[in-house]
């Protein structure tokens, strides 16, 4: 029906030819091009957690026999803007020891990132806002960069405890980074590319004319790399059971105690926003990113999807109780990692065994030519750098 | 003044700023932030050079893992008197001399290598990387993987605490 | 347009900011901050040889993924070095640590 | 008259001061737990020592809650005390006000109507469910599990506080039991509704197994954890759930019994190894046993008085008298001297939580720092009643 994705390459298309009408170069342009995708989605991202915060209320109310926000507006709709808002007005307190601009930079740190890595991730036929070749490593480097951002809140906000739960809450992140990494390495192996858009594509075909051959019902290496990634997903960002800053404020006051106002509604949009993300990364790897039947269009399918898997953290977080500081290592160095490891060598050992006569690597002559399919004015931007 | 040149210029400007407060700071922890900054305009040279792949992996091993690391020993050892104490050694006008020296050398020979100008389009480097990695470069490969058990094997042997 | 010597000089500068540092600095980290700067500064050259003078081989960003792997190796095993010092001498002053054994 | 034994004059251990940690010791760390803290049960402060990552020493700060009940007994009459005794264990009212008139009416040694008795041991077996069913929420918001609270807190306990309400009138400090019988008798309909919940209830118990008990992460978190043997729990005169978790049996229902517990018959969960999960188990199946009782006395009831003969302003004879019941969280006793006038002499509570409470001394220490909410939270302590 009203598939978005080509209307609005031809809408970027016309705006391009109008700028250089107006006597803009050609890389000037695509520049502005880009400038004006990028507010588009990040316009989209920031309006999701407004949603989510309001879908998390409302699941854990339905699932503690309670109604959750009602009062303001409609079935509480408006809980979540008025709670903006009031957090707009709150006091911004700097602990008088702390070291101020850190305090700030923290959360730019923390939730800066996050906004970045929704650039490769592909919602629907021609969306993507840039077609990154590398784009599942480009989305872990800079997923990477927000655990600095916890370091930087725990040393700056002054006390000895906070920075305890800091380094805490950065030695998970950054233990539970490498499972997360090496369970998408099967899915890379699969379809020999990094780009989510190619991995998005590969998973359209079908098996013998109905079953989608999306990378999850591949059996054995789908679902165990799925549950690895997922539970490596859970714990990057930090929610229960893996969640240290909670855990820690029971006993050490957490890494974002010390802040108030808009910097903590920062670090509570940046949760959220993170959580999309990680589900997002979840639909495009495992559950073949648009790929649905024609009566939906491709990016409500990919919303559909991902919304799916957010249901699932939602549902994780009521649920479980919190795991144990060092249990929560051991289980990501004993368990998750060996787990993931295994998964690999069994990609490689069905990879062999499909392709037995051929070797596992495609020859030189079969890397795939540059020129991709998404959007034209990639081509374009290379062409306009090198004039 | 192209654009390019111009993203050129504001690039190398800043990250030489940050170089320099890295090295001229007292608070160690600010150093060590702007260490990680100017590693990712490292990171934004590569891209500007062609190498995605590099310019990923230099985010990935360099800003997420070494500068946590750095971070994290930063947090364990902060003595307050080491915040105060002035931060270079008696001898720092010799070394500033010897560095501004060897930086003169280098620019003085560097300006005037002249290079090609045409040169080929920007292509995706990973999976080109990929097959030179484990194809002309298979010994190296495998030797830096016993390197990193080395020096894994290493922490571990100075950084546990023994009763000695 | 970006030019070979643009690079070059770049990586220069950097190089001897890190060579400053080392030299300079009394704090053992800072002076590992600064080795990591000049691991930096050499990756910026080999890239830009790569591009400028080799453009259609790889060699020079394969070479500067074994130099960051290293890199962070040395960073990695000089921390352990500055936490194991830290803990048997309380101080990180690179000056009074000429003393081979207690 | 008779002078008192000289009992209240505290003996101050020269060395109570340095026990007191304040400051960090050289190697390890020093944190204040409390007193305004999300799991430490209302206004308690643990001060505790650690070593890395291992408790040295723990030192609980007690009074922020006194509010000088036993001096306060001294000035009200003996039907005006009963009011006082609600505020004790804020979550176990009943038993507090059931244990007060059993001291009392052995003083006065008055029968109590057959009817008021069944009453007295529904009420106090709906009472020891409710406060479990503090417990069960409580507890696994501390492990970290935020739904079994409102279940257990939100739903089980909101209908037994109906059915009290619809009794007394009250659904916090209900000083339903009287000296000598019980307020009133129950509206007509009132004993089913009992009936009713009773069947519900168990499987409520049964949802709290698959929601909390036999979760692995919740298992994980408590099994093995804060191991209290049967020796350590006498040495420190821990009675309760807490005792009977290690191994002990031993409830006063069936050591001493008072009421109408001879005609009805239950058992007492035992635990083995007394772990932070064995404490909560015991109490689950405590709930159970409870519903048993309350089957039974509905049963049993028979229409009838429900107030003894009791004269509006009575004395007590001079002497001293000692009544105790089985409280939901342990032996819950009253010591009342008095001097024939119509207010006690003097009037001490032997409160369980106030005991079980020092065990944490010894029971904390070795045991992980993120190891300490959780053993803090299977001791179950109510400071209405430990600072009295």
């Amino acid at each position: 029906m009203f598939e978005i994705g080509p209307l609005l390459i031809q809408a970027f298309t016309y705006a391009r030819q109008f700028l250089t009408t107006l006597g803009a170069t050609p890389l000037q342009a695509v520049v502005g091009i880009k400038f004006l995708q990028t507010t588009l989605t990040i316009s989209i991202i920031l309006a999701i957690p407004l949603f989510l915060v309001y879908a998390e209320r409302k699941i854990s109310a339905f699932m503690q026999a309670r109604l959750g926000p009602m009062h303001t507006g409609p079935w509480g709709l408006l809980q979540t803007p008025a709670d903006t808002i009031k957090l707009l007005f709150k006091e911004d307190i700097v602990p008088q020891g702390a070291d101020r601009l850190l305090h700030l930079l923290a959360v730019i740190l923390a939730a800066a990132p996050v906004f970045v890595c929704f650039a490769p991730v592909p919602w629907g036929t021609g969306f993507p806002l840039i077609n990154l070749d590398t784009g599942i490593l480009f989305v872990f480097a800079v997923s990477g960069v927000s655990t600095l951002g916890i370091l930087a809140a725990g040393w700056g906000s002054g006390n000895k405890f906070s920075m305890l739960g800091g380094l805490r809450g950065a030695a998970q992140m950054v233990s539970y980074e490498i499972p997360r990494a090496l369970s998408v390495v099967p899915v890379v192996l699969f379809y020999s590319s990094l780009n989510l858009q190619t991995i998005a594509t590969a998973q359209m075909e079908r098996w013998h004319g109905w079953m989608p051959k999306w990378f999850i019902f591949y059996p054995g290496i789908g679902q165990i790399a799925f549950i690895v990634f997922l539970i490596a997903s859970v714990a990057e960002t930090n929610r229960i059971p893996f969640d240290i800053p909670e855990a820690e404020s029971e006993l050490v006051s957490g890494y974002h105690t010390e802040y108030s106002g808009m910097k903590f509604a920062f670090f509570f949009l940046a949760e959220y926003v993170y959580v999309f993300l990680s589900s997002a990364l979840v639909t495009t790897l495992f559950l073949g990113g648009a790929d649905g039947a024609a009566f939906l269009p491709s990016w409500m399918w990919f919303l559909g999807k991902t919304l799916l898997i957010v249901f699932l953290f939602l549902w994780f977080r009521w649920t479980f109780p919190r795991l144990r500081v060092d249990r929560l290592m051991q289980f990501c160095w004993q368990f998750l990692l060996p787990l993931a490891l295994v998964n690999i060598v069994l990609t490689v050992g069905w990879m062999m065994c499909k392709t037995p006569s051929q070797d596992v690597l495609p020859t030189q002559a079969a890397i795939p030519s540059s020129e991709m399919h998404g959007s034209p004015d990639d081509a374009g931007l290379t062409k306009a750098v090198e004039k | 003044m192209t654009l390019p040149l111009g993203i050129f210029y504001a690039l190398s400007a800043l990250m030489i700023g940050f170089s320099l407060v890295v090295v001229t700071s007292r608070n160690l922890f600010r150093g060590a932030m702007c260490l990680t900054a100017s590693m990712g305009f490292v990171a934004a040279f590569f891209a500007l050079l062609g190498g995605d792949f590099l310019a990923a992996s230099q985010l990935l091993i360099y800003v997420g893992g070494v500068m946590v690391l750095i971070l994290f020993v930063v947090m364990f050892v902060q003595t307050p008197d080491l915040f105060r104490a002035r931060q270079t050694s008696v001898r720092w006008i010799p070394a500033l001399l010897l560095a501004g020296g060897v930086g003169a050398l280098f620019i003085r020979a560097f300006c005037h290598i002249e290079s090609p100008t045409e040169l080929p389009v920007l292509q995706p480097t990973s999976t080109a990387l990929g097959h030179l990695l484990l194809g002309d470069m298979a010994v190296p490969f495998e030797v830096i993987s016993l390197v990193l058990l080395a020096a894994l094997v290493g922490a571990l042997v100075f950084g546990l605490e023994r009763e000695s | 347009m970006i030019t070979l010597a643009h690079m070059l000089c770049l990586s220069a500068i950097l190089f001897s900011i890190g060579i400053y540092g080392v030299l300079a600095r009394k704090s053992l980290i800072a002076i590992l901050m600064s080795v990591e700067l000049m691991f930096n500064a050499a990756n910026i050259n080999l890239v830009a040889f790569n591009r400028f003078l080799y453009p259609d081989s790889l060699w020079g960003q394969g070479l500067v993924l074994l130099v960051i792997t290293v890199a962070a190796a040395e960073a990695v095993v000089g921390l352990a070095l500055v936490i194991a010092i830290y803990r048997n001498t309380k101080n990180l002053n690179a000056d009074d640590l000429h003393l081979l054994h207690d | 008259m008779i002078d008192p034994p000289l009992l209240n004059k505290a003996v101050v251990p020269a060395s109570a001061l340095d026990v007191f940690p304040t400051q960090a010791p050289e190697k390890g760390m020093f944190i204040s737990l409390g007193p305004h803290h999300p799991s430490t049960h209302g206004v308690l402060r643990v001060a505790i020592t650690t070593e890395g990552e291992i408790v040295t020493g723990a030192q609980p700060d007690i009074g922020y809650l006194h509010r000088a009940t036993e001096k306060l007994a001294e000035k009200r009459t003996y039907p005006q005390i009963i009011v006082l005794t609600d505020r004790l264990d804020y979550l176990a009212a009943m038993t507090n006000n059931w244990s007060y008139c059993l001291a009392v009416e052995k003083m006065l040694n008055v029968a109590i109507p057959e009817r008021a008795d069944y009453l007295r041991m529904i009420v106090g077996e709906l009472q020891r469910i409710a406060s479990h069913c503090v417990f069960i929420g409580t507890y696994g918001i501390d492990i970290g599990a935020f739904t079994p609270f409102f279940y257990s807190f939100g739903r089980e306990r909101e209908r037994i506080l109906d059915l009290f309400e619809e009794l007394c009138g009250a659904r916090l400090t209900y000083n339903y039991v009287r000296i000598g019988g019980v307020m009133a008798d129950a509206p007509d309909g009132w004993l089913d509704k009992v009936k009713v919940f009773v069947k519900e209830m168990y499987a409520a118990a049964d949802e709290y197994d698959k929601l909390l008990t036999y979760n692995p992460i919740f298992t994980d978190r408590t099994q093995g954890i804060g191991i209290m043997t049967s020796e350590v729990a006498k040495a420190w005169g821990v009675t309760g759930p807490n005792l009977r978790a290690s191994g002990e049996r031993a409830d006063v229902r069936i050591d001493d019994p008072y009421g109408l517990y001879p005609r009805v018959k239950f058992d007492i969960p035992i635990g083995k190894n007394g772990d932070c999960w064995e404490r909560y188990k015991c109490r689950v199946d405590e709930v159970r046993e409870s519903l048993k009782i309350i089957e039974q006395a509905l049963a049993q009831i028979q229409p009838g008085e429900t107030m003894g003969k009791v004269a509006k302003y009575f004395r007590v004879p001079p002497g001293e008298g000692y009544g105790h019941l089985e409280a939901p969280r342990g032996d819950l006793g009253f010591y009342i001297i008095s001097d024939g006038s119509p207010s006690p002499y003097r009037f001490h509570i032997r409160a369980p939580s106030f005991i079980n409470l020092q065990v944490l001394q010894q029971l904390l220490k070795g045991w992980k720092v993120a190891d300490v909410i959780a053993i803090l939270g299977s001791i179950d302590i109510v400071l209405g009643e430990v600072d009295r």
